[in-house]
Parts: C-alpha cells; structure tokens; sequence
C-alpha cells in the first residue's frame, strides 16, 4: 500500500525524525532564529554556535514538526557543523534544488560530500505540499546567519 | 426555522448514493484510489446544479447588472438579485435588502470590522471573540484594535471545547462591550455554540452579537430572527456554491448607520469631486461589479440544499458523527479533540507517533483527503496545548464507508510509523 | 510587450466569424432577434475555454487551496498559484509575487488607497486623479481624502478628451502629490492615456503612478516593465473572464512597505491574541478563501486572449473603430464625444430628440445591446455638460455588420422621435 | 418594428415628454425636494406650492431625464394639484403598483379618476430597468411632502 512512500518516508527519514541528535537548544550560542511555515503552524528555533573564525561550531534546534521536517532539521544540524557562512548558504541552496527537482546540483568536493547525505531528503519533490517542511529548517539556518530573528517557509 | 417563507422540504428519504450521483467530482479517483473526500469543511464540492446554473449563465444569459437596459442586463440583473433572495430566505432574514454580497466570510467579517467597528463603535468600547475562532473572527478584530483603540477581550472555552457562558456573562459585565463577535460552529472542535443564548446575553449587556456562521449554515438551518442576532456570516465554497462570493446579513437599522466598507461604482448615490452620496443598503457596501456568476452559483446550491432539507442533512450527519467517533475512539494513541454537547460533523484528532502531516500524507496515498495543521485556528492550538491536528468533515455526500476507510486507513498509518 | 516570457501568439489570420463560435451566447436571440451584443465594456461575453476552465475544475479538481496536504489541494493550488503565473506573464511584471488576486478592479483600487494610502502616505500629501476617471478611481480617493488628510486634486482633459499633460504638470509641481491615479483608457471616450509619458511625469515629481487597466488591458497589449508604471489594476469580467476576480500588479518594495488591507485566514505567519504576524506578499493581502474556481477561468482566458494575440484583436477593432465613427456620424443629430489621437472600442454618444435611456430600450427592442446612462464616470459627464450618453463598444468578437445594424437602428430610433 | 414599443411610448406620454406643460421652477413654493437615479444619472427637482389648508396648490419641476420620466413629472405635477399629502401619497403608491404589476390598484372615487389619467405608465411594467424612470418624479413627491429634501430611485 505504501511502497510509494518510501520515495519520501526512506529509513534514515524515519529514523532522524523519531530520534533527533541535535534536538536541543545549545548551552552557549552566538546565533538564533525561528522559522514558522504558516500553513501549517510548524515551528523551529534554531541556535547556532561559531567558531573564533566565525564558521559554525555547533548547531542545536527545537521543533515541533512532522517526520521530514524534524529528518530535515537534524541532518542540516549534523552538517553544517564546520563550514563558514557562505558555504552552509550554498548547501541550503542545493537543499532547495534538491527537495524542489529531486535531482543534486554540482557542488565542489567538500559540499558536494555533506549534499550527498542529504539525498534521502530528493523524494520530498513528488510532494508538492511536503516541500516546505523539509526546507523550513534551513530558511532558519539562512536567517540565524542573517541575525533575522524570524523566518517562513513561504 | 422560518418554514413561511422557505419552501417545503420534499419528504424524501435520504439517499446518499443518489445525492453523490449529482457531484461528478465523487467519481474521480486520486493515486489509483477511489477519492475519499472529508475535507468539505475547508471547502465542499459542488453539485451539478450549481455547475450547469453557472454554465447556462455564461453560455446563454449575462451582462453586467443594475446598470444595463437590455435584455441580457436585466434578465441578469433579476438572477442577482433573486440571489439576494435566496440568502434572504435561507437565513431567514426579514428583508432583503438586509443582504449584503462579499468575497466570503473573510470580507464579509472585515466589512462589519471596518463599517461598524470603525464607524459605530467608539474608542474604549471592547469586541468579545472567544478561543476557539477561526483566524478570520480574530484578525479583522486585532486591526481594529490596533486602529480604533478598541479593546478585544477573548472568551474561554471549557476542557469539553465549550462556550463558558460564566465567563462571558463576566466579560461584558462593565458594560464596554459592544460586539461580540462568536463562530456559530467550531471548524476544529465541531461545537455548535448556543446562538439564542449567547444573543440575549449580548443583548442584555447592551452589546451586539455576530455569529460567523460558515460552518454552522452548511449542516443545519438558521433563521436569524429566531436567533436574534445582529449579523450573521457565511461563505459560499463551504455550502455546495463557488467560490468567491460570501454573504454577510445585518440588521437594517445598522447597516444604515455603518458608513461604506469600499468606494466605487454601484455603491453611490452621486459623485462629484467635492463629495459623493451613497447609495442605500445594500447596495452601499457593494463596490464595483459584483460576483454575478458566483451569485447564480450560490442561489443553485441554496435550492439544492432546501430541496433536500436540513433536516434530512442534519440526520445523515449526525449517524455519520456518532459512528465517526465511535470507530476513531477505537484507534489506539488517537486523541479526539473537543466533546460538545452539541456538535456538528467535524473530528479532529492527533495519532500518537504521527505527525499530523504525516497522517494527511499516508492518509492521502490512499485515496483519502483530510486537512492536517491548525486549521486557521492558532490559538485554539495553543489552547489544547497542540500545534496541529489531522481533522476529518463531512458533506452531505460523505458515507458510512468512507468513514470506515478512514478508521482502516488510520490503522495502516500507525503500522506504518510504529 | 515583453516577448521573451509571452508565448509567441500564432501569426494566424484573424477570422472573426470563427472567433465567434468560441462564444455560445453570441447565438441567442432577444425580443425575437440575433442578438447584437454591444455592451462589452460593462462586461465582455465568455469563451468556452473559460467556461470549460471552470465546469472542469469543479467536476474533476477541486478543493480549498494553500493548506491541504492531499492530491486534490496540492492540484488545485498549482492552478491557482498558475493563474497568478498567467497574470504575471499577461502584464509583464517581473515578479509573481507582484500579483495580487482581488474580486475586482474597484477591490484593487481600495486595496491600493487603504494599504498605500493610509500606510504609506502621509497627511498632507496629495493624490492626482483626472475629469475622466469611473467611480471606481474616485470615490476610495475620496474616502482617504476624508479619513487620512489626503488632498485630492483632480487634473482636466482638453475638448478633445485627452488628459492635459501641461496641467497635469503644474499639479505635480509642488512635490507633495504622492501618488497619481489614472485611468489607462477611458470607458466612455475611449482615449488611451500616454501610459509610459505619465510615469516618467510622475516619477520626475517623486509621486508613484498607477495605472486603471479595466478597459485597456482587454484591447491592448500592457507592460508594466515598458510602461514603468508603480501600481497596475484591472479586472477579470472584461477580459473575457469570470466576474468575481481582478488583479492588482504593483512593484513588490511597494507591496512591502503597505500594511496588510483585510485580516483572517491565509494572510498571516503566525496568530496569538496578542499580536499576528503577517504572512508574505502576495499572501498578505489575500485573506481568507480566494476566488479559486474564478482565478482558473480567468487563466483560461487569458491563454484565450493570447492565442489569438493582442495585435490582432487590435488591428479588428481598430477597423470596427474607424467603421463606427464613420458611420455614427452620418446620422442627422447624433453628436459622438471624444475624439483622442488614440482611442480603443467604445462610442459614446447622443442623439437629438431622444434621450439615452429612450435610445437604449429602442435599441434593445431591436436585439441590439448597448449601454445608456453615466457609465460610472458622473465627473465627467459633468465636464462634457451632459447627464448620460448612450454607449456602444466592442470586444474581439464584434462584426462590422453589427456597426451597421447599430446605424440602422439609430435611424429608426430617430424617425419613432421625430 | 416598434409596435410592441408602443405600449411603452404611447402618444401621451411621447407628447408630455416632449413638452411637459409644467417643466418649470415655481416662483414661490413651499416645498421643494431632488430625486436621484443612481443608476443613470437621471435628476428631478421638484417644487410645490400648498394652499393655506396646505393641500397641493401647484407643482412644477426641472428635469433631466428620459421620455418616460419627464412625462411620468408632467403628469404628476398636472394630478396631484388639489390634493391633501395623505391623497397624494396614496396616489404614488397606487402608481407605484400601476408600473411595477401593470394593473391599477382600486382606489377611491376621486383618485381614481386621477389614477385613470397614469394609464400610459402601466406599460412600463414590462421594462423592468424602466420602472424607475417611471418613479423616479413620484419619490421626488415623496420627499417633498416628508419635508427631506433627497430621494433617490433605488
Ligand atoms: C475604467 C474603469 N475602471 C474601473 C472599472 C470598475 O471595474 P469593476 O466594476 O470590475 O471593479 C470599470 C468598469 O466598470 C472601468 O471601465
Ligand atoms: C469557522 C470559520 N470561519 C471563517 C472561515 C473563513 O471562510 P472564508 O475563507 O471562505 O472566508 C472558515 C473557513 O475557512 C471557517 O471555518
């Protein structure tokens, strides 16, 4: 009945989303943001910490969401950990390709790597409706890096 | 119910297979699924009657109305205002011209926001909601409020996802109130709020009382004389019709005093650049060309509907809720939120280890279309201590057995997260 | 017209009488009579694309829009969200986010003179409307005027029925007119205002233009990006679509800064009592249940509208215009007003001896449909030194032998008067 | 062609609405009220003159309007002379019937025969959009009585 879900409920989804790593707000941070997809009342506070370089050290989030966006939250916290700004905005970038064509954008070696462990996230564009719940915790990511406070997933 | 000026019901028997052949939508299947649809409460689908009255409109009878003079103008000019008839008659209005055309509910609250809040009500008066509104009873009345220093005060509900009368009786004791502004029934909980009730104590304080009505309309008559509210709201896409027209009723004496919401043709008396005069009611708060077509659309489901009877509505409803209720109580880890007394055919619940979107989606692949979030309804969400729920709702079309797929469906969906 | 995101209108030959086989009422007869529809500027008649638009997405696909999770919604935004693409592409606008769906152009305008008027204009400031503007362009002027401290200045035509740009020049002088407002092409005389002139104009004196499309929009190409305009209006029903839609393109740093105009659903991020959060342009400005089945028929004719192609349908009714003219005039009596370097389909006109309203019924008796009265547009007729005029206009399926017919009946209008 | 129309134009109210015997300002007056069609801009300023007793003692107006409506005041300024207010009320609701139905409405013996002489106006039921060019004089008449100084055809 559901093989057609797997596409988008793939083992790594169910797992990161039942049991989040990251779904903790950090003791110390240097940046925070809210994302809120209107539509459906999902929410997420995200809180990064950096490095004296200014890179993200650490990453940390509360979320009150579904199986693919808590998945979503918990891989980007997982990745982004070590790159710089410029770099987590490429990745939210592709993420944003990804969910939206299924299909992986080029990226250089190092991103291209943390990309690819995004992948289980490509089935999400069969979903229409289902795409902003896997974006949604990077439209956060995007606006901590800003120093905005709120984000949506419009 | 004003059965003077409504025409008698056909006792016909209700049959459901019968009513579903006039929604051709209902055969459609949806991921190799036959379409299972419970989400009427967002919006209902339309019976070929309302299809084919706005078809003939456009294919044989339309012009622009109330300004032309010929033939199609005047003979179309007569349909939209035979619309306004129907409303009329529908909610039992005294008088026609009582009957203002809007977008949808949305508009319809934003006028009586605007005209009345605005234009009646003084700074320093309050406007009572309760907890459990949808977003368009709320936010008209925060703009106010922001705009007009109009204080709103928010109404509890009880843990049954009650009016509590107690409360509001203590809200509107000073005096200050001078609208209260409650949905006549729940689109998340399905209550039914006592609307004769809640208009004498409205009354008895001095305040006005406005009912949204776009859920409470679609399964049960109103007639606001026996209610004796002031305004009254509904919204056509929920109740069989088109979209894009709404209807606001009001007492005449306050729609008189309410200055003009939009400014445009058709809602004057006179123009000149010093300054224009109005028109009269109701004609001063429709600006611009009307939604004609959607107003024939509207006037086709409203026969619709009377010709198969509230009553005969209500009753199908009612099984469909008793046994809705009873299978989804079985469900383990499903919560059912809200347990009024009086309710209409709305359920919403959560599943233990499921996500609302979770749900719809698995649900969804299965042919079967429910509405998973807050369901414009935010606060109440946070009043349940919840950010969504999965709900189900009922039409006049909705069957015994598509609750039954819904209640296996669900069970698959548990298996599938477990 | 922007060709790179227009789709390339086939180079066919423009046949009218095919043409008018898209349009079923164009068939039927009136007191007996073939129906000689002349009365396309209140209301332009439906295609079956748009009919067919419509009768399927009821029958096969539809439900609410935005917040559903299942097939049926998901398809059905698309559609929606698509009519916005349609309209974005239609105007040229570089952004579909600049698009914002209305019940009409008179909504559109109201949006603009509340959100941009009362949000964004200060007290003080002025607002420039012209003698030749409908109702519509007026009367939310005159409300901000009287609820905001707006001063509303209103430039003059010359005899010939064009806008005095020299006036208009001297009111824009003193730097405090934060907005001008005119209309794009005049419903009773038909001039075209010199859209791209009138930004530049504007824009020289630091006030934003807007621009009313009603009429323009269904004869002629428009470019907001060519024309440079700041706020573009018009409205579904006279492009051949549903009644129940209009869109309001303005450029999105605009759409920014305006506070939202109607609250409820749809249009907020988030909701507590305390305070809402706005949801994204266009969503803002779109509260509550949208005209969905509408935004689908206005799609369908608009991709109607652009198959043909614009500078087809404007070569024919140029040749209908030059016809009419020419023989409007050689009736003894008739005096035609307006007379523009550049003007599109309508005739407005009176005839000695008999009034408008006389003119009309006698026209109407001979199956000839066509519009007697103010048009909307009282502050001008006040300028022309007239009550009403009789108007005659075309749309794309207008013939020449309906010019004839309609000199025809004028004759014999004039013998019953004699 | 037209002879269906003739129900709607006959002679007399061609003849009124070409030239109105009492289509003029009153020098002196006592009442005076405009009536408004929104939909056209049609326009009617009516003056009366009452005796001492205050029945109707003359009626004259200024009109910018159709056949129908200017022959609709003619007629009207030529009946109601010599009526009481109650009369003449009475006799703009009967015609009030008369263009909407078709049918004169049995009033008694006085007014009746005033009624008689509206007879051209019953056609008017037929046009629907017409009705109000018809009435338009008689709201007019309405107002005056009622001391409001507009009315309007809605
Ligand atoms: C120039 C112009 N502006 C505005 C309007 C108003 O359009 P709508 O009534 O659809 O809002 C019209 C048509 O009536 C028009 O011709
Ligand atoms: C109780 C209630 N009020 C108001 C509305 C708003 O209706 P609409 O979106 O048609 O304006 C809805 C439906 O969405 C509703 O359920």
């Amino acid at each position: 009945m559901f093989e057609d879900l797997r596409d988008l409920y793939q083992e790594v989804i169910l797992d990161h989303g039942r049991k989040p790593r990251h779904g903790a707000k950090l003791a110390a941070y240097d940046a925070t943001a809210r994302g809120d997809n209107p539509l459906c009342g999902d929410r997420i506070t995200l809180w990064l910490q950096y490095t004296p370089a200014g890179a993200i050290a650490r990453a940390g989030f509360e979320a009150k969401g579904c199986a693919i966006s808590i998945a979503s939250a918990d891989l980007m916290a997982e990745i982004v950990a070590g790159l710089d700004a410029g770099a987590a905005r490429a990745l939210a970038d592709a993420l944003q390709t990804l969910t939206k064509t299924g299909a992986p954008p080029t990226l250089d070696a190092p991103l291209a790597e943390r990309l690819a462990r995004l992948m289980p996230l490509a089935g999400v564009h069969e979903f229409p409706s289902r795409v902003k719940c896997a974006t949604l915790p990077w439209h956060a990511l995007r606006a901590a890096l800003a120093g905005t406070e709120n984000a949506t997933s419009e | 119910m004003n059965t003077a000026t409504r025409p008698a019901a056909p006792p016909a028997p209700f049959d459901v297979e019968k009513l579903r052949a006039d929604f051709p939508i209902l055969t459609q299947e949806v991921h190799g699924r036959k379409l299972v649809f419970l989400d009427s409460a967002a919006s209902a689908q339309k019976p070929r009657a309302v299809i084919a009255a706005m078809t003939a409109a456009m294919e044989r009878q339309y012009a622009n109305v109330h300004r032309g003079l010929h033939w199609m103008s005047e003979r179309t000019t007569e349909a939209y205002e035979g619309a306004r008839d129907a409303v009329a008659r529908l909610l039992g209005a005294p008088d026609r011209h009582e009957i203002v055309f809007t977008r949808n509910s949305t508009e319809a609250i934003n006028l009586v926001a605007h005209s009345y809040g605005r234009g009646v009500l003084a700074p320093g008066q309050a406007v009572v909601i309760s907890e459990m509104e949808h977003h368009s009873n709320i936010v008209p009345w925060q703009m106010l409020r922001d705009a007009h220093g109009i204080e709103l005060r928010v109404t509890p509900i009880t843990a049954a996802g009650e009016l509590d009368l107690a409360a509001l009786a203590r809200l509107l004791a000073d005096g200050k109130v001078g609208l209260v502004a409650l949905t006549h029934m729940s689109n998340v909980l399905g209550t039914y709020t006592p609307a004769a009730r809640l208009a004498r104590l409205a009354h008895d304080h001095g305040a006005k009382l406005l009912l949204d009505g776009s859920q409470a309309i679609v399964h049960r008559a109103v007639d606001v004389r026996e209610i004796d509210c002031d305004f009254y709201v509904f919204t056509g896409h929920k109740l069989y019709g088109p979209t894009g027209i709404g209807a606001l009723w009001a007492r005449r004496d306050l729609l008189e005093r309410m200055p003009p919401f939009l400014g445009g043709g058709d809602m004057i008396a006179s123009v000149s650049f010093a300054r224009s005069q109005w028109a009269q009611v109701p004609h001063k708060f429709e600006a611009g060309t009307p939604p004609i077509l959607e107003a024939i659309g509207l006037a086709a489901a409203i026969a619709y509907v009377e010709a198969i009877g509230y009553s005969a509505i209500a009753a199908h409803e009612a099984h469909l809720l008793d046994h809705a209720l009873a299978r989804l109580a079985a469900i383990p880890g499903l919560t059912i939120f809200g347990r009024a007394q009086d309710r209409g055919g709305v359920v919403s619940f959560t599943l233990e280890g499921a996500h609302p979107h979770d749900v719809a989606t698995l649900l969804d692949r299965q042919g079967i279309a429910v509405r998973a979030g807050h369901h414009c309804a935010e606060p109440l969400m946070h009043r349940l201590g919840i950010e969504s729920t999965t709900r189900a709702s009922f039409g006049l079309y909705t069957t015994v057995a598509e609750i039954d797929a819904l209640a296996e469906g669900l069970l698959r969906v548990s298996e599938f997260f477990a």
